[in-house]
């Protein structure tokens, strides 16, 4: 299990290679790569603020819990925080079990988590002005769902 | 003397992202009306409490929630992270 | 959109690292990796076999069903057949798309799809004797999820 | 002439991966029928039906469907791929 913080980038590639394929009983690994979007073609860049303290805490309790919910052999969250340019990597959620469902679900759980309950914000900034991305109701329903 | 902090949009129009406060508010809705009543500033970034969260000593709460053995009160918009 | 059927072994870090991250608008990316189990602790090796021709139909078939379904920048299916040791990479699923529901709802799709509408057949192979995996109720309770 | 391709299981009991057969069978479960009657390891194979899938050119079909036209049928398990 490991859960890292950090402003600096991260290569998906290599922390995908050898995730959770060890064990003799995993069957499935999922794994989840958010990237920063540019719908508009104008952002300049993505700032990503967050609380120290709070969301390494936030975090490992997510990942408690799933633990607690799903027989998971091994988990990994990755999130960063600073200023990201368009098409970097934001964060990364990996889980690895026997079966398909509950690498899935764990992996989805953790991720409607971590979009609303990680203390991070998000700020996009493109030439014409900078905006704090809002929360939608959407991101509450998916809690509901757990 | 209790730490607040202040973070995303709510930092911005406060204008600083950490202040030490003496109070004798009893809940954070209490807090929140002794801020409101310093400054304009602060006027502003409270005037919906519902579009705010609040955590006290890093765990998320509510504007009920006593402030009694609290050292920390952080106030921020819903998250958006992942 | 790429579907790759082979006996070859593939790298999974090396098909994650650059998948689905070149377009603005690419937001979300899902993985599935499913390996080898070995839950006695006594399996020699895993042989796949299928059907050559019907199961690159059948899979184009899905891949398209998923397109229709969600919008995707992009998708990667990987199948392998022969045969394989514990522990080694079977196939893999890959998703990108705007937002992070669509990527992993396509992926759970496809996964279940493949599961039980792709001509593949798993056979374990231990130092006691040899046996076909059965397939299961929720093999097919899954599809009716669709 | 058809071409009758058989695999896992089925293959094994039947003892071969595929044949081409001359037939008047009109649909797939008369097809089935002709072969258990040829000999043993076809009907063994062939014993429970409800337990196999059948494909014609290639599309997954059923036992009542029409051979009217199809150049290749193929039986097999459920299949367990992924």
């Amino acid at each position: 299990m490991s859960v890292r913080v950090q402003s600096e980038p991260f290569d998906f590639g290599a922390e995908c290679a050898g995730f959770g394929q060890g064990g003799k009983n995993v069957g499935a690994v999922v794994t989840f790569l958010g990237v920063v979007r540019d719908d508009s073609g104008t952002l300049n860049r993505m700032e990503i603020e967050h609380y120290p303290g709070m969301t390494e805490k936030a975090i490992a309790a997510m990942v408690n819990e799933a633990r607690n919910r799903w027989s998971l052999a091994d988990i990994l969250v990755i999130h960063r925080h600073g200023s990201l340019k368009p098409g970097e990597p934001i964060m990364m959620v990996a889980t690895a079990a026997r079966h398909r469902v509950a690498a899935f679900e764990a992996a989805e759980f953790l991720m409607d988590y971590l979009k609303s309950r990680a203390p991070f914000w998000k700020k996009e900034v493109a030439a014409d002005g900078a905006e704090w991305v809002a929360a939608t109701d959407n991101d509450e329903i998916a809690l509901k769902r757990w | 003397m209790i730490d607040i902090l202040y973070f995303a949009w709510v930092r911005e129009r406060i204008g600083l992202p950490k202040e030490r406060l003496e109070t004798d508010a009893a809940t954070v809705a209490a807090l929140v009306e002794e801020l409101k009543s310093r400054e304009d500033r602060y006027a502003v970034a409270f005037a919906d409490t519902s579009a705010l969260r609040v955590a006290l000593d890093q765990e998320l709460s509510d504007f009920s929630a006593s402030l009694v053995g609290v050292r920390e009160v952080a106030f921020f918009p819903p998250m958006t992270g992942g």
